[in-house]
């Protein structure tokens, strides 16, 4: 019995693509209006920020203080008014946008791909190796994630690489408990065992069949995360040890600004709106996903 | 050493809980003839499912040992029991959470190939593919679909297809359609059936619908709180059950014929936790004919001759 | 014949959702008589738990909208209540059992709570007085007073059922909805729980309408059925009615995919097809794609729900005289 | 410049008005409550209300007497005080001559006076009359007293490591409450043997935020406070409010470690200097006013020198370039600071990129920040300090090679220096300081290893009816005399 | 209940140990001479060594750390380099406005969060829930320094209403305790009304619905207990932000705090206090955590159950005999 010797020929052509799990909740989440505004409220801020290179020079617009035009108002050609150093506030934003978020961005990207390996192997073995590694993180999150990055900046220097170091590994607890709370209810689900029935290793069960279950709903999250990330940086930058000079970054700037609110408020204000609405649309692109990508919402 | 194509030898599987030892499966004996099909009946909790997965290896048995074709596969190495798992497929209860919901009806069927790489190219797998769909009557418009866009009696040939695979002998059925329709239901036995004529599979069918077994197979064994408690041929069971529990099973179930109504058995109490359960028969706490034997001594499996057995104190006076 | 209770009359209610409107019920006209048991039986999404919930007036808003039809309790039509009203017959009136034993009891409250609730609500006594009230519904239920204070998660799924079926019996209600009551069951808890029903129906006379999937259950206590097929009903009529000489070819095919616990057969012989979309039904008999009789006419134009003998309706070309008789069979 | 901000008449001594609480704002409060250790503004500023020194300073900087009623130097070794009667401390204990050589010797025991002691060979009483031998000859020597305080040697004894949170002076003001970093509670003291204060309770509190301080002000939390510039004209409108500016004794510079490459290369410390837009950058921060010596200008040994490189970004390209830097090899370094954001470093890097040098700047915390600097490890950092005693020396000694690490921070050491600091030290006169003085400043000036850079005002306000502050331009404040309308 | 609680604060032993090991780890490595932050920069080489001699720094760091953490198992957790002062009468006095303040805010976010939660879910997709959702996401999205200072411009200096600074009166504590909980109000409220929803679509909520319970009383009886779970959650997992995040409106608001004394210390490398401060604030966070477990078990019958396991146990085998 060792093959079926069916001689039906095999038909051989495929239907047309179907629509995939993402495209699906691609189309949930166009249906969402306020996914669909964040969606174009981050977009806009996306596109407009990363391509300023091409309309913005670096050493020129952004960098560059005019000692004679400090401080001044929003007004025509300064749209948004000047910083202390008589510099154009918009470029600074602009140019900061790119690494707020990039720094955002990254460290979250970090912080997932350790967490998720943390969190994967934790949940999927449990036992002893569980204990050790939920320990051990256990003890990262009893520390002030703040304390922890004020150290580690301080330690390996204020660099933007290190930065995204320091930020990631504050965020890597959480990040591995989501991904390990996540890892354990799939691997409890029936297909799981049904792979394994059918001879996979667990390496393959944990990259090919858990992770990318567990990873989606998470995706909101790590979405969410970006911005909680971003305003950390803000944090740190009010210490004096975020994003270091000339370079511009969002927190750095709203936070250098602070001291003259009273009298010039742009210097301060338009940081603070830029931050403030990419985060409301991270927040906005995040609850879209979750529930475009919430089980209970499909049929 | 018996001829016995599948021989299952004092199978033990104990849990650990906070509570203490969940003796989940404890002391069972059976064995299967090449072809034949074994179902397994009882309560909700009885051990049902872990003897499944024990047959399988998804567990690692306590105590006890399973022999397949001569050979004791509790005792396999890792890279044995690669190949061993191709003889031996399972097919769950929940057509939806068995299968990987990220992964299309071809991915989630051609999933064995690639894991044993049994076919060298990529044609010849699609080929494969589309093959099992069709044995199993699935319309090959659904090969991009994924199982949430499907309903309970394609999800379910799904799984049938991918137990198919890998040309397997002995199949675990665990309770396969208790999750469907009525409708969708026969369907699936009647498919599961005409597989079995055409490729001689062996089947042990875990189900706790016992008109379904009856229809099924040719032996029965009913299962109370991790031990047999009665074993028989399927005609036999049904015109001479001997176990208290056996008979209330069968009054209870309900009957769709108004002209066959019978007097029920109703049992009284709850189940008793199969935590460290005591030395004693573990029905004897809503078995009417209890008595202060029964709750101080573990009953032996007496056999009534004819392949049926029943593990009980009194069957000779009731 | 006794008095009616409950008519329903073309009830029809829809879930406006994102994937389309689902029509989960359409036009179903019912009758309960007082004393009366109906069971309404039908697969997965035939519509029976929307039926209830309408009449419970319970039916999620959004997405579910009740489009049309009236139901009669007495003479009143109850959709026309405001919701204040309305709530006073829910649990005093009317009561349902739902689905799921596991899911329908509140995790944080003692079970003798949940029961005293409502009849601390709809009948007016003091807290003593209805957890009293309450314990001896439990014990009717026969759940010993001294488990009362204790929290579903600490009960079997058969007495939480028990405790289920306590709440919806502590006002006596004159009709009881039960949901699938004993699906969630083992065999023998279920027989426990069915002798239950059983008793207490004679005891308080109290007219039920048992939803189920399950024929058998059915065969057990009902004095009327229904048998629904994608929110429509295709036949109904008394017990023996539809168990001696089942019209509708739905019907018929559900006998014959149940594998008969006294007969052998190598096959079974199923309902080819599948449950239609319920957002995307066929035009005409709903049944049409899937019935071994079906005829061109059947896929254009919709049948009627025709009376074949008195009591006996079926939803049915071939009772409406449209096609030949004989094609037919019933089942073996 | 007229120091005392007071408002109406001074009051009389004795008509006390009613007895009152203020509260006053300071940027930090030290964790530490030993004179011996203080070494911010702020902490001398509350140091000044509970302790005497031997000396104090009018606002010009000229001696006036504190304990010691009288001082002269017999020879340029030789330091004379005679010290004033009636003196107690807070525990009732009568001040003694013995109190007084101790509160001297012990700073032998304390690190960061180990400058000023080495200075000092004995100290010896006799009499009401304290008699002070130097080791060398030195000028500044004597104002270095105004730093010291008079602690109980008894009390000191007993109460050990305790002293520094509960200290004991002879000052109006007892410490009745303090939490280290955050708040000081003086209370008038009601045993004091002189003229009684008129301020019942001070209650110093820290607020790091400028705009902070002034809102404290501004809302009445807080009686006085030093402001920042940004607030100067709100303070100036506000009627309820008064307002006081005046100069400082703050000096800015740039500092380059003339150990280390580059700046090891006068020439390139020159073009840092022709590079740096002094009008520029200090017009970033209002109340700054450009600087062209080490030296304060109230100062009488201040000399502007004409060798001091002017803002000149040709001259800087011309010198850079003569040392091998240009665009193809620009000059890179890196400019530590520890204040967070420093938008005037940034403004010299964006000067500095103009001409193809890559700066780049790092903060750093504090602690690293001074240990970097004490083991010349840095490049280049920004900086600033100020005086409170009026000393030339202390100034002069940024360029002396007895200073390293500590005023002499670039580590920058020339033998013709050398010469001149010992004659500043050793002079007799006023004349012979003042021509050392200037011959120094004007290497230093040829030679940059620090870019003076600005001093800044001071800008205070206070409640209105709050007079008699005294504000000294050093940045103490005294409220000694203060009373409240 | 007891033995487990017992249990759990056993549990935070290898907890604060592990944090006194990274932190030390951190901070031996970390560059900076405490020895020079002691003495000054004007401290001679010999002088330094003999402060390192005294302050063990010239042991390998393992010794070092052992000696320390022999002093902590005593209860003493030694002297403040830089403020000479006893580490722990520091924290005496830094803990009690730093508890104040995460604790308040915890507390304000239960309050203003819970309600508002509610209110939003049972007025699902109407313009308020629109309105909030939109307002509250601002708020979430708002540094907490940013609020702080807008918060102070126009309360303090407009209004006249609240002190700027200090957190010495009740009347000061409001900015600080609005401020730092505002994000947590926006965060927890949305949290609260996801849950809400969520078991308002539950089976039991429906059985309550059937008993013709009033609506009111559905979701204030039945529903609210259930969806309390993740926000409890949430709130408990905010602890440990709260500490870290009250650096911030401690520099704003000049609270001195625990926060604030450790960043200078950090400054300072002041060993001492570090390490104390962050033993301290660990053990805060795990009991916090505990607590919230605590309060899950209050508000869950299951979970109580859970830690009752062992007597409960026996009570269901005694079931079954009879
Ligand atoms: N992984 C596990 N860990 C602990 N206990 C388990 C585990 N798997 C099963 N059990 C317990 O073992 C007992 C038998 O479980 P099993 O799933 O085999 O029962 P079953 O007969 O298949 O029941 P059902 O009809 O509900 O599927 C139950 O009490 C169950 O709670
Ligand atoms: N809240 C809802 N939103 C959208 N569609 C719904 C909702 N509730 C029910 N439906 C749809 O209405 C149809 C009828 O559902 P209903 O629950 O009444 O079926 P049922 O006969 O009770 O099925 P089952 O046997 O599974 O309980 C189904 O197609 C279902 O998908
Ligand atoms: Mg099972
Ligand atoms: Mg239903």
């Amino acid at each position: 019995m060792a093959q079926i010797d069916l001689t039906l020929a095999p038909t051989g052509k495929k239907k047309s693509k179907k629509r995939s799990l993402w495209a699906d909740a691609w189309l949930r989440l166009r249906k969402n209006k306020s996914a669909v505004a964040g969606m174009i409220m981050l977009a806009t801020i996306l596109i407009v920020i990363y391509s300023s290179p091409l309309y913005l020079d670096y050493d020129n617009d952004v960098i560059k203080p005019d000692l004679t035009q400090t401080l001044q108002f929003p007004a025509k050609g300064k749209l948004l008014g000047t910083d202390e150093l008589g510099r154009d506030v918009l470029a600074r934003i602009l140019w900061g946008g790119r690494i707020s978020i990039g720094i955002g961005v990254l460290a979250m990207m970090l912080s997932s791909i350790i967490g998720c390996t943390l969190g994967a192997i934790s949940g999927y073995y449990g036992g002893k190796t569980d204990g050790i590694i939920m320990r051990s993180l256990d003890v990262f999150m009893a520390i002030p994630s703040l304390l922890l990055m004020i150290t580690l900046v301080s330690i390996m220097k204020p660099t933007i690489t290190n930065l995204i170091i320091a930020l990631a590994i504050g965020s890597v607890p959480s990040v591995s408990r989501m991904v390990r709370a996540q890892v354990l209810y799939i691997k409890g689900q029936e297909f799981v065992e049904a792979i394994r029935a059918q001879g996979a290793s667990d390496f393959r069960i944990i990259v090919m069949h858990i992770l990318p279950n567990a990873i989606s709903p998470l995706i909101s999250q790590f979405v969410m995360e970006i911005a909680g990330l971003i305003l950390a940086i803000s944090g740190l930058s009010f210490i004096g040890l975020g994003v270091q000079p000339p370079d511009p970054e969002w927190g750095a700037m709203l936070s250098s600004g602070r001291e003259h609110i009273r009298d010039v408020w742009h210097v301060t204000a338009f940081p603070g709106i830029a931050l403030v609405l990419t985060v409301v649309a991270l927040t906005l692109v995040g609850d879209g996903l979750r529930d475009a990508l919430d089980p209970r919402m499909k049929r | 050493m018996s001829n016995h194509y599948i021989e299952v030898k004092n199978l033990k599987k104990y849990f650990q809980t906070p509570g203490g030892n969940l003796h989940a499966v404890d002391g069972v004996n059976f064995t299967i003839d090449k072809g034949k099909t074994i179902g397994i009946v009882g309560e909700s909790g009885c051990g049902k499912s872990t003897t499944g997965r024990l047959m399988t290896m998804l567990l690692e048995p306590t105590e006890g040992e399973i022999f397949f074709d001569g050979k004791d596969i509790t005792k396999l190495t890792p890279k044995e029991m690669v190949e061993y798992r191709k003889k031996i497929q399972i097919i769950f209860q929940d057509p939806f959470s068995s299968l990987n919901p990220r992964k299309t009806v071809f991915h989630s069927i051609a999933e064995p190939l690639e894991i044993h790489k049994v076919y060298a190219t990529k044609a010849e797998k699609e080929n494969r593919v589309y093959e099992l769909m069709e044995l199993v009557g699935l319309s090959d418009r659904f090969v991009n679909s994924y199982p949430h866009e499907l309903d309970g009696g394609r999800r379910q040939r799904i799984g049938i297809a991918r137990a198919l695979a890998l040309s397997p002998e002995f199949i675990v059925c665990d309770e396969p359609v208790s999750a469907l329709d009525v409708s969708i239901q026969a369907q699936i036995l009647n498919l599961l059936k005409k597989l079995q004529l055409q490729f001689g599979y062996t089947y042990m069918f875990i189900t706790h619908d016992l008109s379904v077994v009856k229809h099924f197979s040719e032996e029965i064994m009913v299962m109370y709180l991790g031990q047999m408690v009665e074993k028989a041929p399927v005609k036999e069971l049904f015109a001479n059950p001997r176990h208290p529990y056996t008979q209330a099973l069968l009054s209870a179930i309900p009957v769709p014929n108004l002209k066959k109504k019978k007097e029920r058995i109703l049992l009284q109490g709850e189940i008793t936790s199969p935590i460290n359960p005591r030395q004693e028969c573990r029905f004897a706490a809503r078995c009417s004919f209890a008595t202060e034997q029964c709750r101080k001594e573990v009953p032996d499996i007496t056999d009534l001759g004819g392949g049926h057995s029943v593990r009980c104190l009194r069957i000779h006076e009731i | 014949m006794q008095k009616k209770l409950l008519e329903i009359k073309d009830l029809t209610i829809k879930f406006h959702t994102d994937d389309g409107v689902v029509e989960a019920v359409n036009k179903v006209s019912l009758t309960v008589h007082e004393g009366e048991t109906l069971g309404i039986v039908g697969e997965t999404g035939a519509g029976k738990t929307t039926t209830a919930l309408g009449i419970m007036g319970l039916v999620d808003c959004p997405p579910g909208r009740i489009e049309g039809g009236k139901i009669m309790l007495d003479d009143r039509d109850i959709l026309q209540l405001d919701e204040d009203e309305f709530r006073k017959l829910r649990g005093k009136e009317i009561s349902m059992i739902f689905q799921d034993p596991m899911t329908a009891l509140n995790p944080v409250f003692t079970v003798v709570d949940q029961i005293a609730e409502v009849i601390a609500n709809h009948q007016q006594l003091g807290e003593k007085e209805a957890e009293q009230k309450a314990i001896e519904m439990l014990e009717l239920v026969r759940i010993p007073a001294e488990r009362a204070y204790e929290y579903p998660h600490q009960f079997s799924g058969g007495m939480k059922q028990r405790v289920v079926i306590a709440i919806a019996l502590a006002c006596n209600p004159r009709l009881l909805i039960a949901d699938e009551p004993t699906t969630a069951l083992d065999v023998t808890i279920q027989a426990q729980v069915l002798e239950l029903m059983k008793d207490l129906k004679t005891r308080s006379k109290t007219s039920m309408i048992l939803i189920t999937h399950d024929l058998g259950v059915v065969s057990e206590i009902c004095d009327q059925v229904a048998i629904m097929y994608a929110g429509e009903i295709v036949e109904s009529g008394s017990l023996e009615d539809i168990f001696e000489n089942p019209l509708h070819p739905y019907t018929n095919g559900l006998f014959g995919s149940i594998p008969d616990i006294d007969k052998e057969v190598e096959f079974l012989s199923p309902i080819e097809g599948l449950v239609p979309d319920p957002s995307d039904l066929p035009k005409g008999c709903k049944f049409h794609p899937r019935c071994k009789y079906a005829q061109h006419l059947c896929s254009v134009e919709e049948p009627v729900f025709q009376e074949y003998s008195p009591g006996h309706y079926a939803k049915c070309f071939v009772y409406e005289g449209k096609l030949p008789a004989k094609e037919v069979k019933k089942y073996e | 410049s007229q120091g005392t901000a007071s408002q109406g008449n001074a009051s009389n001594g004795n008509a006390a008005g009613p007895k009152s609480d203020i509260s006053v704002v300071l940027t930090k409060i030290g964790n530490n409550l030993d004179p011996a250790e203080a070494n911010s503004l702020d902490t001398s500023t509350i140091m000044y209300h509970v302790y005497d020194t031997f000396i104090k300073f009018d606002n010009d900087f000229n001696i006036i007497p504190g304990v010691a009623k009288e001082w002269s130097q017999p020879d340029n070794t030789t330091i004379e005080f005679t010290i004033g009667e009636g003196y107690k401390f807070h525990n009732g204990d009568p001040m003694t001559i013995e109190d007084v050589v101790f509160s001297v010797e012990r700073l032998a025991k304390v690190p960061k006076k180990a400058a000023f002691m080495s200075m000092i060979k004995s100290v010896e009483a006799s009499g009401n009359k304290v008699t002070v031998k130097l080791t060398e000859p030195n000028s500044g020597a004597i104002r270095n007293f105004g730093d010291v305080f008079i602690v109980s040697k008894k009390y000191l004894q007993e109460a050990g490591e305790k002293y520094a949170n509960a200290p004991i002076g002879t000052g109006p003001y007892t410490v009745t409450e303090y939490v280290p970093g955050s708040k000081v509670v003086l209370k008038a003291w009601a045993d004091y043997p002189f003229d009684k204060t008129k301020i019942e309770t001070i209650t110093f509190k820290a607020i790091e935020e400028a705009s902070a301080k002034y809102i404290a002000v501004e809302t009445g939390d807080a009686d006085f406070a030093g402001i920042g510039a940004r607030d100067k004209s709100r303070a100036q409108n506000n009627e309820k409010l008064a307002y006081f500016e005046g100069p400082s004794t703050f000096t800015g510079f740039v500092a380059m470690n003339t150990t280390k490459e580059p700046f090891d290369n006068v020439n390139i410390r020159r073009a840092m200097a022709y590079a740096y837009n002094n009008e520029g950058i200090s017009a970033i921060t209002p109340g700054k006013t450009i600087i062209d010596s080490m030296v304060p200008k109230m100062f009488s040994t201040y000399h502007s020198s004409p060798n001091l490189p002017k803002y000149d970004l040709q001259k800087a390209k011309e010198l850079l370039e003569k040392e091998g830097f240009h665009a193809g090899n620009p000059l890179r370094f890196t400019a530590w600071t520890y204040q967070g954001n420093d938008p005037e470093l940034e403004a010299f890097q964006a000067e500095l990129k103009t001409i193809s040098v890559e700066m780049d700047i790092q903060n750093l915390e504090f602690g690293v920040f001074l240990e970097k600097m004490a083991n010349k490890e840095y490049q280049l950092l920004v900086g600033g300090w100020s005086d409170t005693t009026g000393n030339t020396l202390s100034s002069l000694e940024s360029y002396w090679s007895g200073s390293f690490g500590q005023m002499n921070i670039t580590f920058y050491t020339n033998p013709k220096v050398e010469e001149l600091y010992a004659k500043v030290k050793a002079a007799t006169s006023e004349a012979e300081m003042k021509e050392a003085a200037k011959e120094i400043q004007d290497i230093a000036a040829q030679d940059v290893p620090m870019i003076p850079t600005a001093t800044k005002m001071s800008y205070y306000a206070m409640n209105k009816n709050l007079e008699n502050v005294q504000i000294h331009t050093s940045g103490l404040v005294s409220f000694r005399n203060a009373s409240i309308k | 209940m007891g033995r487990y609680i017992l249990k759990r604060l056993a549990q935070m032993i290898p907890i604060v140990i592990g944090v006194s090991i990274i932190v030390f780890l951190l901070l031996s490595l970390s560059p900076g001479d405490p020895a020079k932050m002691i003495l000054g920069l004007n401290a001679k080489e010999q002088e330094l060594q003999m402060m390192r001699e005294q302050l063990g720094l010239n042991d390998p760091i393992p010794v070092q750390y052992f000696n320390y953490m022999k002093k902590v198992a005593v209860g003493d957790f030694g002297t403040s380099y830089s403020t000479k002062q006893s580490v722990i009468e520091m924290i005496g006095v830094r803990l009690p406005p730093t508890l104040i303040l995460a604790f308040g805010s915890l507390f304000t976010i239960l309050i203003v969060a819970i309600p508002l939660g509610i209110a939003l879910a049972v007025k699902q997709n109407s313009p308020f829930d629109n309105i909030m959702r939109v307002v509250s996401l601002f708020f979430a999205a708002m540094p907490g320094f940013w609020s702080g200072i807008l918060m102070i411009i126009l309360f303090s200096v407009h209004l006249g209403w609240l002190p700027a600074n200090g957190f010495d009166t009740p009347s000061a504590m409001i900015m600080p305790i609005i401020c730092s909980s505002i994000a947590g109000w926006a965060v927890n409220s949305r949290i609260t009304r996801a849950s809400m929803l969520d078991v308002i679509r539950q089976d039991y909520i429906r059985t309550a619905r059937a008993k013709g319970l009033k609506e009111s009383i559905v979701i204030r009886k039945h529903a609210l207990k259930n969806a309390l779970l993740p926000t409890i959650t949430s709130v408990g997992m905010a602890v440990g932000g709260c500490f870290g995040g009250s650096v911030i409106m401690e520099m704003l608001f000049g609270i001195n705090g625990m926060g604030k004394m450790m960043i200078d210390a950090l400054r300072q490398k002041d060993i001492p206090t570090i390490m104390a401060g962050v033993i301290i604030t660990s053990v805060i966070i795990a009991v916090a955590n505990l607590l919230t477990d605590l309060a899950y078990s209050f508000v869950d019958p299951r979970i109580r159950s859970m830690y009752a396991r062992r007597k409960q146990r026996k009570e269901v085998a005694g079931h079954g005999a009879n």
